[in-house]
């Protein structure tokens, strides 16, 4: 299969050359095939590296946490109160966003966040302000809400519309208060959607540096950038290499946790 | 060695190590090559800026030449352009002026007749032999011009005799608004000048460098972030960050002319210096043509088209060059301070011997500054 | 009911605010690309196209746009092809290692980008091939596949599986049954996935800024202006690439949804 | 008699595990009107796959025309099918679906159109050549799929199940239309239905399929009045079944034990003997009724459990004392005439040479 040949070539043959090249060594500034630890082990001797992981483990949760939680009064909304022409244009604006510069955007976020930026004209209008948001982490939750809030919130519309009506009808029928109607019907059914939605705003948190750099002002940097300055410093590729792999295994393991959990059928008990 | 496109490049420098890795990478030969037609085309490898039309233009239009810029984003990067290319490819190569040893022991590019340029014309007789354009008395490269890195403030918030030491970035008023060119070079190399380190800012042995280290960790705090390029222009514009550390003229001077209260000040401690060269590519057809550009370049009208560079300015080597200056735009010539007489006048202030040409660490690896810096922005 | 009433409006309110947010970024980089401003702060300065006459006239952006463009259709043709072959040998066979297979095209996205470009750069200098236009070609039609196989899959379900016999039955060779049948049957999904493909690869720039040497594309000039030489060009760039990706997104609109609207309603 | 045009000679089909059909003799003359009948998953279809080259035989070979064609490829085959889910292209219209096969085999494009033309107007759908298949109606669908099928001017045409989506009254018409076209154009018809009725109102013989087996041949009448086995003389309805002991033989005539009773049928000779266990058959509509016990054997004193009517034919659902059950059915108006009172108990009989003796 052609295919097979090409996704070889182009994806794993990347992707198994990166976690060889962690064992490279650098000599002279220049890379040279080997298979010798001291990178991981210099990496995991590193103070700042292991700063850099728990610090973008927890702004990437943060992350997935607001964007869920951001999102979900608005695709309720949109599952259940709007009609199937509005949500269909409405899903057609959020899919908008994907396809515009996110640097551009972010570059505008840069311009609206700033103390003379457009959000503190308007709150000093009222007398409030001018408050710093840049190069702090609500800067870099801005940017990551940017890059997944329309994602989120498509994914859990589509989950939601997708609920049988019925089953609400029934709940409701049967006493269901209208919250419990969330909690105990609605919730559990969008379950496998809700999580993959959360899954996919993890990874794009995670592995995003505009947002950290351009906005957060690279304070704790994350670990993508953690991968451009160990680039640009001295060569250090496989260095870069090793950061990288621990991404991947971190992130690998999250997703498939997460959908072991998301499609786990009830035990008969 | 702290150079201002080079730090613009921080985030870009890594495609160009890549290149660099990839040792057997065929670039494809420029593509924009078939995009021009008639005029003569010269391929110029550069740092961003020097092939734009505000440098460029007039000379072109009277020559009928078209440059064709590539941008490069940092003296081992621009190495690596070179070798990857078929040789002649590039007919002008703007080097850092400590790059051209490297590219003359490569065999990257052509001698020079020295006649061919006005050596007695410059400011500064370091500018006639800068170290490395020479080598076995063939000239190799010519200066084009250079800058001077120091403390770079908002004149709102910091005075300019507190602008006068390094210590000012530990101001308490500016606490979180104090920003860092996110690059280690020259931010280190400026806490290694405000301890006192002077000519041997690069040269510390290990009680130095740990006092340096200390020094850099106290200023921790009053950080606000950590800038490329754009960032920084960005930050210090809009007054998210009221002083940057590791930046100079080349960054407020373009503020300035757009109206900012900023400015950039060559402290008590002192200064580090840019430089920036002009080549000729080895077995380049054109030459001659380039030959006249470098003349145009440094004639008094080609050292105004560089100061005036709208990508970033850079003072004038030559004194025909400052004359044509001072009577063309007496405004940027008195912004960037390049009259005689004036205080913080370049030439001047290297000769006080508070400027000092860039490096890299002699005691220590680079590895081990670039290290500390990771952990700095971490801390 | 009242409650309930209360409770619409409350929760119409908030998805606007969520759609004010999500748009804010795109309409004030639209505003500020006829600012007069380099840096632009509020109050705005004056009205000017003064960026837009800049990225015209520099040869360098417009290179760009024509890579950008080369880039972006070559993407299209060879991720929907891609996509197309998975989808279709998804639906067509049953064999071993399967789940393996679809894995192998559908995981790309599960990886952070900055992580695809590095190794995609390191492995592409290792073999050769980094640097030209292609590669990020080559990259790109490797990220965007899992969208063209996803769009095109979600079509054959909708094929009702005997077609493909009917054709063979009726003297249809298996090439003449692609032709003549399931291309035809998969071309609304076909051109919504070229149009998709193509725009996220028109404005992807972490894989093409590492993969492309000096064939910058439009993402790559935006990323370099944004950390170099900032200034609204930026905007100016943005709101066209805006305006290319709406266009594309748009035709992928009108010929799968408004496709499937259509046979539905009728 | 005619020349055989298929024969299955020893076809076995499995997928995977699973067998599909298990060893499949028989033959299909030309011009005739066979229907494969069974219930769902007996391997009717798989048969008809086969056929068409859809499916390859496991073992065995098909011929036809005296030609194997095991390795013949479905499109080297002029066996069209019209499909159960009609399979009609939905991005073509009406006349583009009827050409489709013969763009495939080359034919020029004026001739195509008037081929096609030709066949939608034979089947009265030529006012909707142009539209999309989507807004046709079920009927006119099915004859887009008859003509697609139709135009290739084949030999013999395989049809699986084209009517099962019709509404009831539309099933008559099209049976009608579909016996008609194969008198008219006689070409060999091979129909696969789970529909009794279908089968029999068409076909000239019926080709009883269970669990990949054929369980009988024959013609409707054949099929009808004197099924092979338990399994064909249930599968096609209205019969009711008894068991028994052989108690003795004599002349041709048996009689057998049963829980119901003794009872007398006609035999082959050295069909049954003493002793043997045997089955028999009586057709619901051969079976008498009347209020008092007749004077004849084989009878049965029953109690109605229920009445079912269909039109002018009405089916009465009876148990005996041991509990079995016996369907008898007739004409309304006969059984109004019998006026019986059908709370009381019920006799039933019928003469032994209706009964019919079940092969094991």
């Amino acid at each position: 299969m052609p295919i097979i040949v090409w996704q070889l070539a182009f994806f794993v043959g990347p992707v198994l050359f990166m976690v060889a090249m962690s064992f490279f060594l650098v000599k002279n500034y220049r890379m040279t095939e080997a298979f010798e630890f001291v990178n991981w082990a210099k990496m995991f001797s590193k103070g700042y590296f292991w700063s850099s992981y728990w610090h973008t483990v927890w702004i990437a949760t943060i992350s997935t946490l607001c964007a869920m939680c951001l999102a979900f009064p608005a695709a309720f909304a949109l599952a259940f109160k709007a009609s199937e022409n509005t949500r269909r244009w409405a899903i057609f604006f959020l899919i908008i966003p994907f396809f515009t510069s996110y640097l551009v955007r972010t570059f505008s976020w840069f311009v609206i966040l700033s103390e003379s930026g457009v959000v503190n004209a308007i709150l000093g209008t009222v007398g409030l302000g001018p408050y710093t948001m840049l190069n702090t982490h609500i800067g870099t939750l801005v940017g990551y809400m940017t890059l997944t809030l329309p994602l989120v919130v498509i994914l859990q519309t589509v989950t939601m519309a997708n609920i049988d009506r019925t089953l609400i009808e029934a709940a409701r029928n049967l006493g269901c208060k209208p919250l419990a109607v969330i909690w105990r019907v609605i919730l559990p059914l969008s379950k496998a959607g809700f999580i993959i939605a959360a899954v996919f705003c993890f990874i794009l948190s995670f592995g995003d540096f505009v947002a950290p750099f351009y906005l957060g002002g690279s304070q704790e940097p994350t670990l993508p950038i953690l991968i451009l300055d160990t680039t640009k410093s001295g060569q250090q590729w496989p260095r870069a290499a090793v950061i990288a792999v621990v991404m991947m295994a971190t992130l690998f393991t999250l997703a498939f946790t997460a959908i072991a959990i998301a499609y786990r059928k009830r035990s008969t008990s | 060695m702290t150079k201002p496109a080079k730090s613009k490049s921080s985030l870009l420098t890594n495609r160009r190590d890549f290149l660099r890795v990839g040792g057997g990478a065929i670039l494809a030969a420029p593509f924009i090559n078939k995009v021009h037609a008639a005029p003569v085309e010269i391929n110029m490898l550069a740092w961003y800026g020097h092939g734009e039309p505000d440098v460029v233009a007039e000379f072109e239009a009277a020559n009928n030449v078209k440059f064709v810029p590539k941008y490069y984003a940092g003296g081992d990067n621009m190495l690596a352009l070179i070798a990857q290319s078929p040789p002649g490819t590039y007919d002008i190569i703007l080097s850092d002026g400590e790059f051209v040893q490297q590219l003359n022991a490569a065999g990257y590019i052509e001698e020079l007749e020295p006649a061919d340029y006005p050596f007695d014309d410059m400011l500064h007789p370091d500018f006639q032999q800068f170290p490395g354009h020479w080598s076995d008395g063939k000239l190799h490269s010519v200066i084009l011009r250079g800058g001077h890195l120091g403390v770079s403030y908002n004149k709102n918030a910091i005075t300019a005799e507190e602008a006068q030491s390094y210590a000012c970035f530990w101001k308490p008023e500016i606490k979180g608004k104090v920003g860092h060119f996110d690059w280690h070079l020259p931010n280190l190399g400026m806490i290694s000048l405000f301890e006192g380190n002077a000519a041997d800012l690069w040269n510390l042995d290990d009680a130095a460098w740990g006092a340096v280290q200390d020094k850099t960790m106290s200023l921790r705090e009053q950080i606000g972030g950590f800038f490329d390029y754009g960032g920084t222009f960005n930050s210090l514009k809009n007054g998210e960050m009221q002083a940057m550390c590791g930046i100079g003229d080349w960054i407020t001077g373009t503020l300035e002319r757009d109206g900012a209260p900023v400015a950039s000040v060559i402290p008590k401690e002192g200064g580090i210096q840019f430089t920036e060269s002009y080549c000729i590519g080895k077995n380049s057809e054109k030459a001659d043509i380039v030959k006249k550009f470098m003349q145009y370049m440094l004639s008094p009208a080609g050292q105004v088209k560089s100061a005036q560079m709208a990508a970033y300015p850079g003072f004038c080597v030559t004194k025909g060059g400052r004359a044509a200056l001072i009577e063309a735009d007496p405004k940027e010539a008195m912004r960037s301070h390049q009259m005689d007489g004036m205080a913080n006048e370049p030439i001047a202030l290297i000769n006080e011997g508070r400027i000092h040409y860039r490096d890299i660490p002699t005691q220590q690896s680079l590895e081990d500054w670039n290290d500390f810096w990771s952990e700095y922005k971490n801390a | 009911m009242k409650k309930d009433g209360l409770l619409n409006v409350v929760l119409g309110g908030y998805v606007v605010l969520v759609f004010l947010f999500i748009f804010a970024p795109i309409f004030f980089s639209i505003v500020f690309s006829f600012n007069s401003q380099r840096f632009p702060t509020i109050p705005l300065g004056e009205f000017s196209t003064e960026w837009y006459v800049k990225i015209l006239d520099d040869p360098d952006i417009l290179e760009a746009a024509l890579n950008s463009l080369i880039v972006s259709f070559s993407t299209a043709i060879l991720a929907t092809l891609l996509g197309f072959c998975t989808a279709y040998s998804d639906f067509r066979y049953n064999f071993r290692f399967k789940g393996p297979y679809l894995a192998l095209i559908l995981l790309p996205p599960t990886i952070p980008l900055i992580i695809m470009a590095l190794a995609m750069l390191a492995w592409f200098s290792k073999i050769g091939i980094s640097g030209q236009l292609w590669s990020i070609v080559f990259a790109h039609s490797v990220l965007t596949a899992p969208f063209a196989m996803a769009i095109i899959r979600l079509r054959l379900n909708q094929m009702d599986p005997d077609l493909e016999s009917a054709a063979w039955n009726l003297g249809g060779t298996e090439w003449a049954t692609m032709r003549h049948v399931i291309f035809p049957f998969c071309k609304p999904a076909i051109i919504s996935a070229m149009c998709l493909t193509a725009a996220v690869s028109f404005d992807e720039f972490a894989v093409s800024w590492f993969v492309s040497g000096l064939n910058k594309t439009i993402p790559v000039v935006i990323l370099e202006i944004v950390q170099g030489n900032i200034d609204p060009q930026v905007n100016a760039i943005g709101t066209f690439v805006f305006l290319i990706s709406i266009t594309l997104v748009v035709l992928a609109q009108v010929f799968f949804i408004g496709r499937q609207h259509k046979k539905s309603s009728s | 008699m005619t020349k055989n045009l298929v024969v299955f000679d020893k076809i076995h089909k499995s997928f995977g595990n699973f067998v599909a059909v298990e060893e499949m003799n028989f033959d299909i003359k030309e011009g005739e009107f066979i229907a494969i009948m069974g219930p769902s998953g007996c391997g009717k279809t798989t048969t008809l796959r086969m056929l068409a080259g859809l499916d390859a035989p496991s073992s065995g070979e098909i011929l036809i025309n005296d030609q194997v064609m095991n390795d013949v490829k479905p499109h080297e085959r002029d066996t069209p099918l019209v499909w159960q889910s009609l399979a009609l292209f939905p991005f073509l219209t009406a006349r583009e679906n009827v050409e489709f096969g013969l763009k495939m085999r080359g034919v020029e494009k004026a001739e195509r159109k008037k081929r096609a033309l030709n066949w939608l107007d034979k089947l009265g759908i030529l006012e909707f050549q142009d539209r999309d298949i989507s807004t046709l109606s079920g009927g006119q669908k099915q004859r887009v799929a008859l003509a697609r099928s139709l135009v290739m001017e084949p030999k013999m045409l395989l049809l699986d199940e084209p009517l099962s989506a019709l509404d009831a009254h539309l099933v008559i018409r099209m049976q009608s239309v579909l016996t008609q076209l194969q008198k008219e154009l006689g070409i060999t018809f091979v129909y696969v239905t789970h529909s009794q009725s279908e089968a029999f109102a068409m076909a000239d013989r019926v080709v009883i399929m269970s669990k990949g087996e054929i369980a009988q041949i024959g013609s409707p009448r054949d099929i009808y009045r004197e099924p092979a086995n338990q399994f064909v003389a249930e599968f096609v309805g209205r019969n009711n079944i008894l068991s028994g002991t052989v108690e003795s033989v004599e002349h041709n005539r048996a009689k057998l034990n049963t829980p119901s009773g003794d009872f007398f049928v006609e035999v082959k000779a050295g069909q049954l003997t003493e002793r043997d266990s045997a089955s028999f058959v009586i057709s619901a509509d051969l079976v008498h009724l009347s209020a008092g016990e007749p004077d004849s054997k084989n009878t049965v004193a029953c109690q109605l459990i229920s009445e079912e009517f269909v039109g002018s034919m009405v089916t009465l659902f009876l148990e005996n004392a041991s509990g079995h059950e016996f369907k008898v059915q007739m004409q309304e108006r006969e059984l109004s005439k019998l006026e019986l009172d059908l709370a009381k108990p019920i006799w039933l009989s019928w003469s032994e040479c209706s009964a019919h003796v079940l092969g094991c």
